[in-house]
Order: structure tokens, then sequence, then C-alpha cells
């Protein structure tokens, strides 16, 4: 049973602040994509797509989410960039029974205290990115740290999540900084940094402020005096705007890298050409196609657009495409599927444009990500 | 003798303050080298007819010739620039120069302008008070600021209007002498005055101005004989 | 004013008073005094533009304040009405050290000024800025919650006010649309609205035309009726027709004090203040 | 700026046409998106009293409206007050610390009190950021409605239209009131020239601080308001950015018009969100129509309207 | 080692420094901010999309027109100063006669419109532009590596702040420019073209706001955000200064990089707040600035 006729989706992102180029309006076109893909009717029934932009501002999305719900006979939000607006969008979905699907917010709290049955966590999450990044700069010798936090609920987040992956690994912390968000001067914090000793600077930070974190680094001869960086949440498009130059050698966490097989090439392929301006994806794009897909798939297999009937469905059934392989949904609402540890390629290495990652190894999913017995959310049945 | 060199010729001159006419159709003449002043009651229009020529009123039309030069469509710095400076009725003290700025602050536009120490000859005041900031003189001190300011200049025509309001009476006297002295220099002097007995111890010729029209013109030697009439433009 | 008030002591009219005491200036007229400063000083950064100067303005009467132009008065003024604080001296007011006392709580006790630069409301229309003044001591300004309906009972006496200035045509006319002489005359109604004790004006004749000149002088005789005036003037014809007392300031100090005739007779002041041919008081 | 006379109070007619079209409006439009311009209708028309009417630009409005919204969605969240107390709650903070910062700032003019207001209230952003009871961005979220005295339950989204229309009507006939009174006409004094109120008797920052409380106070009313309609007390109330907003819908409606700040506010909200969709476009559209707005409009949409109304006031 | 309150004195040095590199951007920025505000009484909001605007003609100028730094360092200043005559011919000359309120709005406007084109055309994320080859490399100074460019950024702005000052309080032309802000009748009356003045002013004043881009294109990503992240800040210097006190808004510029600086030493969350208490404080003790004129 679809009400009024038609299943609508809404993609509610940032297309105007700092995330709105590795989400923003490539998430649209991903989940357009996925419409198309899936054949543009379901059940008879046309798909419609709706976007705006929540700014990252929780009012923003709280209201828009709202006024989708309430008078667009919206039955789905996808992608969800920035925590806040995530959370925000979350409690209207809940009290609403509708579905939303993040995709670019990475904070755990949406599967733990902030979890509903309805409510899904898709492309990656910072319990992984600490677990892929820390696990690996500790294993590489990378002992001692000294953490850069954007100062707010995502940095601490981030931070925090690192901070236990290495003190498990036998690592120390030598101290952090808090710094204001959106910051650009980093020398200040660089310089502190440095004068702990420590060998890792971690970046517990996303964006504008990890790209001039990077580049200030080189800038002051922080990494040519020994120390490493390591950005604990670095997307292709923070990479493609340092540059190779200035990226290389970096280890990284992704849920997705376009240059992986066949299918992700062709994907991306296809997103860049209707995105035009020779860009290619990153995880946010096609984690929100995949979330979109598997929504539609489990619509028309619940055949309804009752939240709670279809957040069942896609609960049961397994999500394999380009992007996830043998992805599965746990009860909290976390998407686990496997996670890529990569490093950034030299100059040298780089054959074309965008060929950036070496994939170092493959992080699986029931490894990547927080175990459903540490989760605090109410629906896991311990 | 020769007729005198008419130095600015006004004809028909109208003026607007937005919707508001005020003048309408000024027409007098101002010969070089001679003291004329402007008389009239309280807003019939004469500081807006020095405002009109030197080109600082929204909308003006008519006729301004300054030797021989039409300045109706210049704009005011042009004006400026041939020869008039002007003394506004509310002094124009600058706050944020001192008054040492406030008195170099126009430029010289020819030769031929008082020196600056000719000018602290005639007002010893300023500079005694010259680090001080422009508005912090006296209201009195201000009005001599405003008038010494422009002697520096070299305009051959200046415009002075209300010079001696709110002046100490020796003041009054002594701005007398100076008009005198500038006269005899070769200035030529537009002048607005609500005080016609210190007019008529200046001036060669009065205008008489109601209502945005000049409706009479009595030379300064039949001023006695006319004082009658004039009293009654004027409402004493 | 129509209702011309009676001298409560003498029985007579103020005027009469005036008369009875004018000739010699009332030096004599005993110690009622309602304005007196004691070594007032003012310094601006080490300048100085009043310096000990001791003031003192009998009640009743017309003072004014006269020097070349820079002398202080305008500071004087601005000192006794504590728009300035002095550097140095005392100012009593009915007998009452007000040197610490604040701007506005001087108005209150009586002593309202006007200003050199005309001082209207522009934006209220001449009735509501006599009401401005009536209506503070109505003391309902702090009323946000009441309507405005409620200083209608004022009108009549504001009514009263702008008709004897002469600018009851004007009622309703924003006040910054009036002319020159005009917003003087208001300026004035609204000062008596709060019906002050003691008048401190500023030039008041700046700027008229003959005609108002006469006009204004005419008012100003007329509210000093039962009222103490303090007044700084240049037109020396008003000075001389006006006032009781006179001091002449000159660069801070005072040079002279007396009558008009006293002070015409110093040759210093002449020298300072009138200039050689004085034929001051033939102007206007 | 000027100060037109106010359209309302000749107009009765005019102004219960448009009482009823509150009324009946949410039966076409999306209730929630009225909602939100009443309360920065209301948000507006707090700080128009400051600025039309005393003639002080602040910049940090957005402390009042914010801290406001925080305290009411605390207590309506932790505490479970019913709304009026938790409103009550925002509203008397706002007005303490309308009373601080008014204390701090009323001395001073011009450009010089609207950065110190902005500065005020960045210091008031920053204990927001820090404090643990506002949950930094997430802001509090799934603030409960709850019952108006008891009886009335606000989580139906038309009770809870009916009571912000209620109190948005009744606290712009106060503000009108005010300004209309006795204490307004003081300020306009005030406005057109300081010394001479002063010399009349007023201690001029007396009646300023009182109309900086007062709008404080509103200001705090629409932020409470806000709270409960969205159920979310975020960053954004308290930040600068918030209070610029205020300051454009003012602008933008008319400074010193009863109903300026009112068509403002819709206007700036009808425009986020009629163009939310386009992405960053809408910000460039935004800015565009400032700048027509400026170039066109000076007076604001209502300095513009009101001769019109006018017109029809006398041939109707 | 020394050490004061828990740092050690040369680390102590080091941020001192940096923040006196901070302060350079800032004096530049509200600089030119002050003159505006100065001559035109219009407090330009756009200044810092100006200033976003000249690090991105450099970017453009090297990936399009292949013009290096120095080449940038000229013609990014040009074309933003002619962009800025644009708009004050065609706008902002309309306003002058209004409150200052106004100009804000419009200013703000134009903010929006140029960011938004921007990121339109090249995204948030920023564009990379190195460091030019022969400011590369640091010096090391003992207590710190100081990137030879930085120094070069402080020197640079030295010199624009110092020129500029000594040409508006100590010639003739900035008399003009002062008394123009009181009275533009009355300056133009005496034989001054003012309008020009004035157009020639914002262009100069926008000029600055582009040089402090190029210098900042190496060291901050080149992105469409980066003067709106700046430009609250900038108001905070020149209004600290004291509105429309030249030497005021430069040495403060300079004083709160510091001040920030130290601020992310001791207590780095409110590094961006830390202005807005200096704000306060020194607008509660000196009313009109620390080096305004009056009060
Ligand atoms: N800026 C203005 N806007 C509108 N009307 C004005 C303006 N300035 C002057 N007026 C009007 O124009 C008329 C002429 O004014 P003007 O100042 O020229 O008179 P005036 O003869 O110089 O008077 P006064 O002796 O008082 O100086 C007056 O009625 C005045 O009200
Ligand atoms: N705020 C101030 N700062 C510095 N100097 C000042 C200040 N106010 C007045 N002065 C100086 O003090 C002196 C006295 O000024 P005041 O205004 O009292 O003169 P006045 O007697 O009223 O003159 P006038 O008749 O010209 O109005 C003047 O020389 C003036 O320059
Ligand atoms: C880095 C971003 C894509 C994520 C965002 N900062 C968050 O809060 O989750
Ligand atoms: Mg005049
Ligand atoms: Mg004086």
């Amino acid at each position: 049973q679809y009400s009024d006729g038609k299943v609508k989706i809404g993609v509610l992102t940032d297309l105007s602040g700092t995330y709105s180029d590795l989400a923003g309006k490539g998430t649209i076109v991903a989940a357009q994509m996925a419409i198309d893909d899936f054949g543009g009717k379901l059940n008879g029934q046309p798909i419609e797509l709706i976007s705006a932009d929540h700014q990252n501002k929780a009012d923003i999305a709280s209201g828009i989410a709202r006024k989708w719900y309430d008078t667009e006979q919206v039955d789905a939000i996808a992608e969800l960039v920035t925590t806040a607006a995530a959370i925000a969008v979350r409690e209207v979905s809940k009290e609403k029974g509708k579905i939303d699907l993040v995709s670019g917010a990475a904070s755990t709290p949406l599967t733990n205290d902030k979890c509903s049955a309805t409510g899904f966590h898709w492309t990656y999450d910072t319990y992984a990115l600490a677990n892929g990044t820390g696990d690996a700069v500790v294993k590489n010798g990378g002992k001692t740290w000294f953490f850069l936090t954007a100062d707010y609920a995502f940095g601490h987040n981030l931070q925090a999540q690192t901070e236990k992956v290495v003190k498990a690994n036998g690592g120390t912390v030598k101290g952090s900084v808090k710094h204001p968000f959106p910051n650009s001067d980093f020398s200040s914090f660089l310089l502190q940094a440095q004068s702990s000793g420590a060998q890792i600077i971690g970046l517990a930070n996303a964006g504008a402020d990890t790209i001039n974190a990077i580049k200030q680094a080189k800038e002051f001869g922080i990494t040519q005096a020994g120390q490493s960086l390591a950005g604990l949440l670095v997307f292709i498009t923070d990479v493609h705007s340092l540059g190779l130059e200035n990226a290389q050698g970096m280890m990284l966490t992704t849920g997705f890298y376009w240059d992986m097989d066949d299918q992700t090439r062709a994907w991306s392929k296809r997103w860049s050409e209707k995105m035009g301006g020779g860009k290619m994806p990153s995880m946010v794009h096609a984690g929100t196609y995949s979330q979109v897909l598997h929504y539609l798939r489990a619509a028309a297999a619940a055949k309804t657009d009752e939240g709670i009937k279809v957040a069942d469905e896609m609960r049961k059934l397994p999500i394999n495409d380009f992007f996830a392989k043998n992805g599965k949904i746990r009860a909290d609402g976390r998407m686990v599927h496997d996670m890529y540890l990569a490093q950034v390629k030299k100059p040298s290495e780089s054959k074309g444009p965008w060929d950036y990652y070496k994939i170092i190894r493959t992080i699986p999913g029931d490894t990547a990500y927080q175990p459903l017995s540490e989760s605090t959310c109410p629906l896991v049945k311990k | 003798m020769a007729e005198p060199e008419i130095l600015l010729s006004v004809r028909d001159l109208h003026a607007h303050y937005g919707e508001s006419h005020v003048l309408h159709g000024m027409s007098f003449d101002v010969p070089r080298g001679e003291v004329v002043t402007l008389l009239g009651r309280n807003g019939v229009g004469k500081t807006t007819t020095m405002r009109s020529i030197m080109g600082i009123v929204g909308k003006r039309a008519g006729s301004v010739k300054y030797q021989g030069t039409e300045t109706i469509g210049l704009s005011s710095n042009r004006i400026a620039r041939l020869g008039l400076a002007f003394c506004p009725e509310e002094r124009g003290i600058f706050s944020s120069l001192s008054v040492k700025e406030n008195m170099v602050l126009p430029p010289v536009i020819k030769p031929g302008g008082l020196s600056l120490d000719e000018v602290y000859q005639l007002f010893p005041r300023l500079l005694e008070r010259g680090s001080s900031q422009g508005t912090k003189l006296s209201g009195g001190e201000q009005q001599m600021l405003a008038i010494a300011r422009i002697l520096r200049t070299g305009a051959d025509m200046l415009l002075l209007d209300e010079p001696t309001e709110g002046l100490a009476p020796v003041i009054v006297q002594h701005i007398g002498d100076i008009i005198r002295t500038l006269r005899e220099k070769g200035f030529t002097i537009l002048l607005v005055e609500q005080n016609f007995h210190f007019a008529a111890t200046v001036a060669d010729r009065h205008y008489v101005v109601e209502h945005g029209q000049v409706i009479d013109m009595i030379p300064n030697e039949s001023l006695a004989a006319n004082m009658d009439k004039l009293k009654s433009y004027l409402g004493v | 004013m129509n209702n011309i008030q009676v001298d409560v002591e003498t029985g007579k009219t103020p005027t009469q008073v005036r008369r009875t005491r004018s000739p010699q200036g009332g030096v004599r007229m005993g110690d009622d005094l309602i304005v007196e400063t004691r070594s007032l000083t003012k310094e601006f950064k080490g300048f100085v533009a009043v310096s000990d100067v001791n003031l003192k303005v009998r009640r009743h009467t017309i003072h004014a304040l006269i020097g070349p132009n820079g002398a202080g008065k305008t500071t004087c003024f601005n000192l006794v009405t504590k728009f300035l604080t002095p550097t140095r001296g005392q100012i009593l007011f009915n007998g009452n050290d007000i040197t610490h006392t604040q701007p506005a709580a001087i108005a209150r006790q009586g002593m309202v000024r006007s200003f050199q630069i005309s001082a209207v409301f522009g934006h209220l229309t001449v009735l509501e800025n006599v009401r401005v003044a009536l209506q503070r001591k109505q003391g309902k300004s702090f009323q946000f919650w009441r309507s405005g309906e409620c200083l209608n009972e004022l009108n009549a006496r504001a009514e009263e006010l702008i008709e004897a200035v002469g600018v009851a045509e004007y009622r309703d006319t924003p006040a910054g649309e009036l002319s020159y002489g005009r917003k003087r005359a208001l300026e004035i109604a609204t000062t008596l609205a709060l019906d002050p004790e003691m008048l401190l004006l500023d030039e008041p004749m700046a700027g008229m035309g003959t005609e108002d000149v006469r006009r204004t002088a005419e008012l100003i005789r007329r509210v000093a009726a039962n009222r103490t005036i303090l007044m700084v003037e240049h037109n020396l014809s008003v000075v001389a027709d006006l006032s009781d007392t006179i001091t002449v300031l000159k660069l801070g100090r005072v040079l002279a004090e007396g009558s008009y005739a006293e002070i015409t007779d110093n040759p210093e002041v002449v020298e300072a203040y009138m200039g050689a041919g004085h034929g001051g008081a033939g102007h206007g | 700026m000027t100060l037109p006379s106010s359209v309302s109070s000749r107009q009765k007619p005019f102004v219960l046409a448009l009482l009823g079209l509150g009324l009946v409006l949410p039966l076409a439009v999306y209730p929630v998106f009225l909602m939100k311009g009443l309360c920065f209708g209301l948000f507006a028309a707090a700080f128009n009293l400051l600025l039309g009417y005393v003639g002080l630009l602040s910049f940090g409005h957005a402390m009042f409206f914010g801290w406001s919204a925080y305290v009411t969605a605390y207590a309506a969240k932790e505490w479970g007050l019913t709304p009026e107390l938790a409103i009550l709650l925002g509203v008397a903070l706002a007005t303490a610390l309308g009373a601080v910062v008014g204390w701090l700032a009323i001395r001073r003019q011009g450009i010089y009190f609207a950065m110190i207001t902005l500065a005020l209230a960045q210091l008031g952003f920053f204990v927001a950021v820090q404090a643990p009871m506002t949950h930094g961005e997430d802001g509090i979220q799934g603030v409960p409605r709850g019952m108006l005295f008891g009886l009335i339950d606000l989580s139906n989204t038309m009770a809870m239209y009916y009571f912000v229309l209620a109190v948005f009507v009744l606290s712009l006939l106060f503000l009108h009131r005010v300004v209309n009174s006795p204490f307004g006409q003081v300020l306009k004094a005030i406005r057109d020239n300081e010394p001479r109120a002063i010399s009349l008797g007023y201690e001029v920052t007396r009646y300023k601080l009182i109309a900086f409380v007062l709008s404080s106070a509103f200001a705090g009313l629409a932020g409470s308001l806000k709270s409960l309609v969205f159920q979310l007390a975020s960053l954004a109330d308290v930040s600068w950015h918030m209070s610029g907003e205020v300051v454009l819908m003012t602008l933008l409606g008319g400074v010193g018009t009863v109903l300026g700040p009112m068509v403002g506010a819709f206007l700036v909200v009808a425009i986020q969100d009629f163009f939310a969709g386009i992405g960053s476009w809408v910000i460039i559209i935004q800015g565009i129509i400032f700048v027509v707005c400026v170039l066109l409009f000076r007076s604001g949409m209502i300095g513009v309207l009101a001769p019109w109304l006018k017109r029809r006031g006398i041939t109707g | 080692m020394m050490t004061i309150l828990g740092i050690p004195t040369q680390a102590l040095f080091g941020q001192l420094l940096l923040g006196l590199i901070n302060g350079a951007f800032y004096a530049m920025l509200s600089l030119g901010l002050a003159l505006i505000f100065g001559l035109l009484n219009i407090i330009n909001f756009s200044h810092g999309a100006l200033y976003m605007m000249g690090a991105f003609v450099a970017w453009l100028a090297l990936n399009f027109l292949g013009l290096g730094y120095w080449g940038a360092l000229i013609v990014a200043p040009l074309v933003v100063a002619l962009v800025g005559i644009v708009i004050e011919r065609t706008m902002l000359c309309r306003l002058y006669k209004l409150d200052h309120l106004y100009g804000l709005l419009l200013t703000f406007g134009l903010a929006l419109i140029i960011e938004g084109l921007f990121r339109e055309g090249y995204g948030v994320s920023g564009q990379p532009y190195s460091v030019p080859s022969a400011l590369a490399g640091g010096w090391n100074l003992g207590f710190m590596f100081l990137p030879i460019y930085r120094g070069w950024v402080v020197v640079a702005s030295l010199v624009l702040c110092l020129g500029t000052w000594y040409a508006i309080e100590k010639t003739k032309l900035g008399a003009y420019l002062r008394a123009g802000t009181e009275n533009p009748t009355l300056v133009q009356a005496f034989g001054i073209n003012v309008p020009l003045m004035i157009t020639l002013t914002y262009g100069f004043g926008v000029a600055l706001a582009a040089i402090a881009g190029v210098l900042a294109a190496p060291i901050y990503q080149v992105s469409p955000k980066m003067g709106s992240d700046l430009i609250i800040v900038v108001f905070a210097v020149v209004v600290i200064g004291g509105m429309g006190s030249i030497m005021g808004s430069i040495l403060t510029g300079y004083m709160l990089g510091i001040v920030e600086g130290l601020t992310k030493v001791f207590y780095p969350e409110a590094a961006s707040t830390v202005i807005f208490m200096v704000m306060v404080v020194v607008l509660l003790i000196k009313p009109a600035g620390l080096f305004g004129k009056g009060a």
C-alpha cells in the first residue's frame, strides 16, 4: 500500500557549506541514479526525488524534514551530512514513523543512544575510522599521539574513539588541543603538537580544517622533522584539493574508492559524467546511491511505504552493490560493510587525474564497526 | 568712468529642494571689485542662492555666468576652480581636522590669495588654538575660521553667508574691517546679512530678496534715503 | 502668557518689581542668590576655558553673560547645567551644592537650559514637543503600558504655551520643518513647559531676523516675570534692553560685572568686547 | 532613518482583516511555516522597538533569542515543565540578560553600541558552545511541546499554531502600545535629540535601558516559542548570523513601522523556505534580493507600501 | 628550560611570532575596512568576499594565464579594485545620504552573491596554491622553524600598512579624505573632486584586501569561505582600534593577532572568542576604542 500513489525520497544535504563538495549536489545525482537504475517506478508507482540544503544547521534540517513529511509526502530522507543535522532529522523521523538514511554524518551516537527503528547509518562512522587508521598507524610504529581536534561533537567523538584504539594497541596519548571550528590557521596548534614530541599528530577534524592543517604542517617543516600526520577523516575531495604533493603517504580509512574494480569504475564514470567537471565521487556519494537503492528494493519487497515495515524489510535484505559487498543492517541501524585502509600515492605513482589511493588492505565489516555488544542502542536486545 | 566689468551674472535662477521650489527666477549682477549684499527675511532664499551659485543644490536651472563662463551644469568642484570660494552659514568646520588642518584644507586654486601669515594676522586667536580639534572652538571662533580659510585660496570672489552671526561686536567690527581690506585688495564679495546696519558699512550695493526673487536694488549711497522702504521689506 | 502672576511678597506684578530695582541694576537688592559658582574652573587638556569664575545670579533677575568669542560663556553654561564636569570649584543652586548632580536631575530641580544650536525634537509635532516637557512633570513617563491617549489631558496647557510663543498655527507640523526663528520660539515654549525657576538661554537671538529678534525679546521679558534668567547674547541692544546685571567674561575670567551702563563705561570691556565705535545698541 | 507614522492605529479594519487572515491561513498554508514566520516576526518586532524607536542597533539580539530558547527547551525536556512555565522561565532569563547587557552597552552609541552588543553576544555564544547543557552542535533536540496549562495538547499542530498566533498578536499589540505610550513619546524625543531630552530632566539612560530590557524580553519570548514549535534549541539561535538576520528582516520590512518587521520576517523565511531546494543558489538569490531591496525600496517594504495603504484608507 | 605558566619560553616566542603573522592579515584587512568606513561611512561587509576574490584571481591567473605569484600580486589588486570601483559607481554611490545600515545591508548582499558565485564555480574545498619558489623553505630560529614565506607576509604587510598610514595621516590627501567624510558637499565646493576621490578610495581599500588575499593564498586554501570566516574578526579589530583611526586599526590588528596566538596556547577553545572579550573590555573602558578620538 503506497501513500498518495507515489514514493518520494528527499535528499537533505549541505549544498552550500563546508561539506558541499564531499556531499552536496553529488549526492542528489547519486540518489537520482539509484532511482533510475531501479527503473523509476516502484510497483507501478512513480518514484520522486526532492532535495534541499540544510546548511549544516540542525534547526534548518529539522524544519525541512518536518515540512517534507507534513506537506510533501516524503517517505524517506537520505544523505544527511553533519551529525547535528542527522540527529535533528532523526528526531522528526522517529516522531513521524518515517525513514532516515544517514550517509555523510560520522558520529557514533547515531547508532547508539540516538538510534531508531527507522534510522540507518550507512557509509562509515568515527568508530570505523579510528579503528582503521588508528589501528594501522599504531601498528606501523606510531605509538605516541597528539590530537588536533575540532571543537565540536564530531571532533570530540572522533578523538575519543581513536584514543581508545591507540591505548588498546599499547600507544600513549601525549596531549591534545581543541581548535575552534572552523579554523584557518593551525600553525600555533601544530607548534604545540611539535613541542609535545609525539610521533603522530592525529587530526580529529574534517574538510577544510584537515586540509589546512596538513598544508601548514608541511609549511612548518613538521613532517620533515620526523613527525607524521594521521588524518582521521580524509575524503578524496580533500586529497584532490590538497594535491598529491602535500598529501602523499598519508594513511586513511574509507568506505569506498572509485578505482577498485570494474563495477566501481563504471558507476563512478557514470556519476562523473552526470556531475560534469571531471570529478570523482567520494564515499558519501557512493553510499547515498547504495542506501537509496536498498530502500527502494525493500519498499518493493514490503509492498508498502510505511516506515516501520520498510525498515524491517531493509534489515532482512542483504546489500550487494558496487558500494557494499555483503553488507547487512544490524538492529542498531548500522549498515555493516567492508572498509578500506588506503594510502595516498606519491605524485610519481599517480597515473592520471584522481588516481590518488593505494588500497593497503580491506577491513572486514565485522571488525571495522563497533561490535553490537558495545552498543548503547535500546533496540539491541542483550 | 567705464561701466564696471560684471564678474558674476545671475539670470532667472530657479532652485528646488526636492519638491519645493525655492528660487523663482533670481537675477542680479555682481561687478568686479564690489561688495554686494543680499538682504531679506529669514527663509527667502538667500542661502539657497549662494548654494546654487556654488552648484551644491539638488536641482537648479537658469543661468549663472562667472567671467562669462556658464556654470549651470558644472559640478561644484569645477565651479570652485573658476575662482569662487564659499563660507557657509553653518560654518562647516571639520571635527576630524585640527584648527590648523581646517585652515589649510581648501586647496589654493590660483595665486593671489593671502598668505598664511597674513591670515593669522587677521585672526590671531586661530593661531593660539591651532592644534585644537576644529569643532571644539567656540561658536564665534569657528565662524572666524570659516572665513579665514577661504582667504588663502586665491579665489577672486568670496561668498560669505552671514559671517557675523554669533560674533562679539568687537569682532563684527573687525570683520567689517577685513571685508573692506579685502575689497581694497581687489576681491569681489557677495555677502548675505541679517544685520543691515553692518551691511551698510561695507557694501556697495544691496539686493533685496523676497520669495526667491530679487525685488529691489539699492546702491549703498542711497541707502539712507531708502531706509523706510528697506525697513518695510525686512519687516522691521 | 495671559496669567501674569503677582509676586507674593510685595503684591506687585513682576514688571513692577523689576522696575523698582532696575535702575541701579539691583546690585543692592540683597542676597537672594539662586545660582552661585565658587572658583569655577574648567580645563581642556591643559587649556583653561573657564578660570576661577564666581558668578552670583540673583532671583528674579535677568542676568546676561557676554564676552568675546571663546571667552567661555557656553562652557560656563555647560558647567552650571552639568553638561560638563568642572575641573575645580563649586556650584550652588538655591543654596544646595549641585556640583555632583546629574544634568537631568538639575533640570528636575528647576534649572533648564536651551542650546546655542537650536534643539527641537524634529520628528515630533510642535504640540508633542511641548507635551514631552509637560509630561515629565505629569509623572507617567515610565508607564510604557499606558495608552498615549492619557497625554491628551496635557493638550490644553501645551496649546496655551505654543500660543504664547506664536507657533500655534503649526500645532501639528513636525518641528523639523519649522523655520529657524520658529524653532527657537518652540524651544522656549518647551522650556517654559517645565515651569522652571531658572532658565539658561544660550544666544537665543542668534540667526534670527530682525522681526523675530524683537518678538523673542518681548517673549523673554514676559516669561522673566517670575523667573530667573541667565542668558548669553551677542546682540547688545537685546542685552541692554533686557538684562538687570551683566557679567563680562574674557579668556575664561570675569572682566567686569554690573548694569549695562556700568559695563559700557568700563574701558576694558569696550576694548575687549564692544569695540571702539560701540554703536552696538543701535544694531537691530 | 525616518519614522513613518504607524499604519495600524488609524486603520482598524485593515488590522482586523490581517487578524482574520491569521486565523484562516493555516487551512491553506503549512502551519509550521506560518509559525516560523510569526516567531521571527515577533523577534523582529522586538528588535525594531530598539532600532526603530530608540535608534539603537543591537547586533547581539540572538543572545536573548537563543538563550531563552535553550532555557525553555531544557526546562520542558529535562524538568518536564509545562510549556507556559518553560516559556516564562526562558523570558525571565532573557530579561535578566537584557538588563545586564543593556546596562553595559547602553552608554555607548552608534557603531560602538552595535559592536559591544555583538561582542557580548559572542561571549554568550561561546558559553553555549562550551556548556554541556546545550549539547554543542546537536542542540537540545526532541523538546516536548507539552500540555498548555495542563489542558491543551500542543503537539497538535493546529493547537500550537493558534497558541503562537495568540502570543504573537498580544505581544504586537503590547509593543504597539509601548511605542504609543507616554514612555514611547519620551523615547522618540530622546532619539531625536538626546541632549535636549536630558536638559528637560529625563534620565535618558534609564529610558533606553527599559526599552532594551523590553526588547530583549520579547526577543526571548520569540526564541522560547520557536524552541517549542521546532522542538529544538540550537547554536544557530545564538550565533551572530541570527543577530544579523533579524537586522535584515527589520530593514527589509521597514524600520520603525509596526508591520514592517513582520513583513520582513515572512519575506526572509519565505525566501529561505522557497529556495531551500536549489542549493547554493539560494544564497546568491538572497544576496540579490538584499541588493535590490536596498537600491529600490530603501524605506523597506512597508515604507513603500504605506502610501499605497494610506491611499486605500482614504478611498475606502 | 625556562617556562612561563608551564609553557617553555622558547615555545612562547614561537607563538608570539605566529600571532604577529596572523596579525599581519588582520592589519591589512582592517586597514582597508577602516579606510572605507572612514571616507564612505560604509561598513563594507563585502570586504571579506573581495579578499577572497583577490586570492581567487591569483589562482585563476596561475591556472588559466600561467601568471605566477609576483604577477598576481599586481594583477589581483587591480582586478579587484576595478570590481570595487564598479560596485561603488553603480550601487554604493546612491547610499551616501542614508544611514550607514543600508551600506551594510547592500555590501552584505554583495558578499553573499560574490561568495555564492565562486562556490558555484569552484566548490568549497578550496584550491591549492603553492608558495613561490623564491620564498620556499624556512629558517630555523632555534625556538621555531619560520617559513620564509610567513616572514615575507609580515614584512609586506608592515610596508603596506605604514605606507598607507603615512599617505593618509601625513599628507594633504588624508585631510581631504577625512574632511570629505564629514561634509563632502563643502569639500567639493572647495574645488576637490570628491566623487572621484571616494571612488578611488574604495578601489584602494578593496585592493588592499585583494593583496591580503594573494598573500594568504599560499598559506590557506584558496576557498570561497576564506573571507566570511574572517570578516567579523576584522570588524572587531577596527572597532577595538577605534573607528576611523588608521593607525589604531593597524596596531590593533597586530596586537590582536598576538593575543589570539597566546590564547591558542592557554585556552585554545576560546581562540576565536578572545577578540570579543577584548572588545568588551576595551569598549567599557575606552568607549571610542583604543585609538579613537572623542569621548
Ligand atoms: N534642505 C532643505 N530642504 C527643504 N527645504 C529647504 C532646505 N533648505 C532650505 N529650505 C527652504 O528653502 C527656503 C529658503 O531657504 P534659505 O536657507 O535659502 O533661506 P535664507 O534666506 O538663507 O534664510 P535665513 O536667513 O534663515 O538663513 C526656506 O523656506 C527653507 O525652509
Ligand atoms: N570640549 C572642548 N575641548 C577643548 N576646548 C574647548 C572645548 N569646549 C570649548 N573649548 C574651548 O574653550 C573656549 C571657550 O569656549 P566657549 O564655547 O565656552 O566660548 P563662548 O564664550 O561660548 O564663545 P562664543 O561666543 O563664540 O560662543 C574656546 O576657546 C574653545 O575653543
Ligand atoms: C566530516 C563530516 C562529513 C561529518 C560531520 N562533521 C559530522 O558531524 O558528522
Ligand atoms: Mg541663510
Ligand atoms: Mg558659545
